[in-house]
């Protein structure tokens, strides 16, 4: 049968090419096992089979398979697979998403920068990591890093550590 | 066709006739879609050429056949190719081709879905072509 | 199917009934392969996501359509795609799609070896993919 | 078919009857290429396995799939895929897949052109192959 207008259906019905009659929508989460008839009996829907789903009211002669979180890119399950919806997929926890492109079509999960020494300036989240502050008190910036305070001695400790430690000597630092 | 965070992919634009093109058997070609003629098993395919530059700063590519059906509000991802670029010349190709074997109920609506359109390189036909042909 | 060690490349299994995946006229798939039905010439394909992430250390990635015949011992592989990684990035992505005709009878096994199993994308049906049609 | 320095790329010679290989249907192979028995639309593709070393200072690789028609001086690119390359291994291994139906006349030749013939791997007949049918 060549492709033609197709005829309007009625709200909740959909034309089926093959009885050439609108047939009542299987609801979401599940799909069409026979289509209405010429004789008149309606559309038989099943459930869709474990592991897939249909999100929305359909006509469709099979449900769509599940997505799956992928394990080896530490991707953890914030909703199972329903008859009704896909699986939902996010981060174990302590990371946070790191998307394949601006539309975020695939994601891994990398570990949040733990930012020892600093300051949280902005926790870690599900779609963005750490925001690391300035160096907590007790600790001094050295070469990129936040050290303590007592882990140096008068000789080891150079002049910032000298100008933010020695500040803070009086409680209970190691100088 | 939307991933998770549900923005839309860009869909191409395709030739039709001119050149190589061509449609005939009433697989038509009309608003950036292959019309599905009859119902049946039909093997698909497309290659898309992405070519950029350093200053693209991409991470990747990907390029989907996509299909949608009138009567349903959700499109279906029928075929997808995603790869990762660790480009370091100044200008960079990577063809992503796809093909396989579905099945399509008349009416149906075959499209090519891309991460970035800018990236597609359409200067030549046979870089970058789509097509389907019923078994 | 043995890569240089010799050692058997792992085959991979598939879901021939849910979502797209579709399987007839006698070409059944079972115990990880597609059996043909009847003798003639066929087109065979299949494409592999690979993906992984600067923890894999994984210089290539390699997908194989294998014949395996009851009556001779050895498989024979039918489509190679083979391909070497320098990847930078955290995670990385990189397709391998084959397809070809080859002739085969019936009785014949055809299925899909891969370098690394635990590097295969099987989280969508749409990236990962087997098929064969007679011609 | 030439780049863009307009020198001929060279073309690959085929094996057409040992092993996997064969031509039927009056589909015969003569001088590197397929000869087309009669009009209709093919489905054409190829595959040609590219490797190299650190030594080979190759940017990119390409594989085109070319028309040649007797009564027409100049041949037709139809399906063209191009890879730049970022290889930093000692070798790499880069496969180029082709494939789409093009419309084709009787007494149209086949075949199929590489930027570097010295870097095709021809050693394995599952890795580089070339082929079309009827639909």
């Amino acid at each position: 049968r060549r492709h033609t207008a197709r005829p309007r259906c009625p709200a909740g019905m959909n034309w089926i090419e093959e009885t050439q009659r609108c047939c009542t929508l299987c609801p979401a989460g599940m799909f069409l096992r026979r289509s209405c008839s010429r004789l008149g009996n309606d559309s038989v829907c099943d459930i869709c089979p474990t592991g897939t789903f249909r999100a929305q009211p359909n006509t469709f002669l099979e449900c769509q398979a599940c997505y799956e979180c992928d394990r080896h890119a530490f991707q953890s399950v914030l909703s199972n697979c329903s008859a009704t919806s896909n699986v939902a997929c996010g981060c174990e926890p302590s990371r946070f998403r790191d998307c394949l492109d601006k539309h975020c079509s695939e994601f891994s999960c990398r570990q949040c920068q733990p930012c020892t020494g600093r300051l949280i300036q902005r926790p870690c989240t599900e779609l963005q990591d750490t925001l690391c502050g300035t160096c907590k008190p007790d600790f001094y910036a050295e070469g990129g890093e936040c050290r303590p305070c007592h882990t140096n001695t008068q000789e080891t400790c150079g002049k910032e550590c000298q100008r933010v430690c020695s500040s803070s000597s009086g409680r209970g630092s190691g100088l | 066709v939307t991933n998770t965070q549900g923005d839309q992919m860009p869909i191409l634009q395709w030739e039709d006739k001119r050149g190589l093109a061509f449609t005939k058997n009433n697989l038509n070609y009309s608003s950036n879609a292959l019309v599905i003629p009859v119902s049946g098993d039909y093997y698909v395919y497309a290659q898309v050429t992405f070519r950029g530059s350093i200053e693209s700063k991409t991470n990747s590519v990907t390029g989907i056949i996509t299909k949608v059906t009138d009567s349903y509000p959700e499109p279906t991802q029928l075929l997808t190719g995603t790869k990762t670029l660790s480009e370091k010349a100044n200008s960079w190709f990577q063809p992503i081709y796809l093909g396989a074997v579905v099945s399509l109920e008349v009416g149906d609506k075959l499209m090519v879905n891309v991460s970035d359109i800018k990236l597609v390189d359409y200067t030549k036909e046979h870089k970058t072509f789509f097509g389907a042909f019923l078994l």
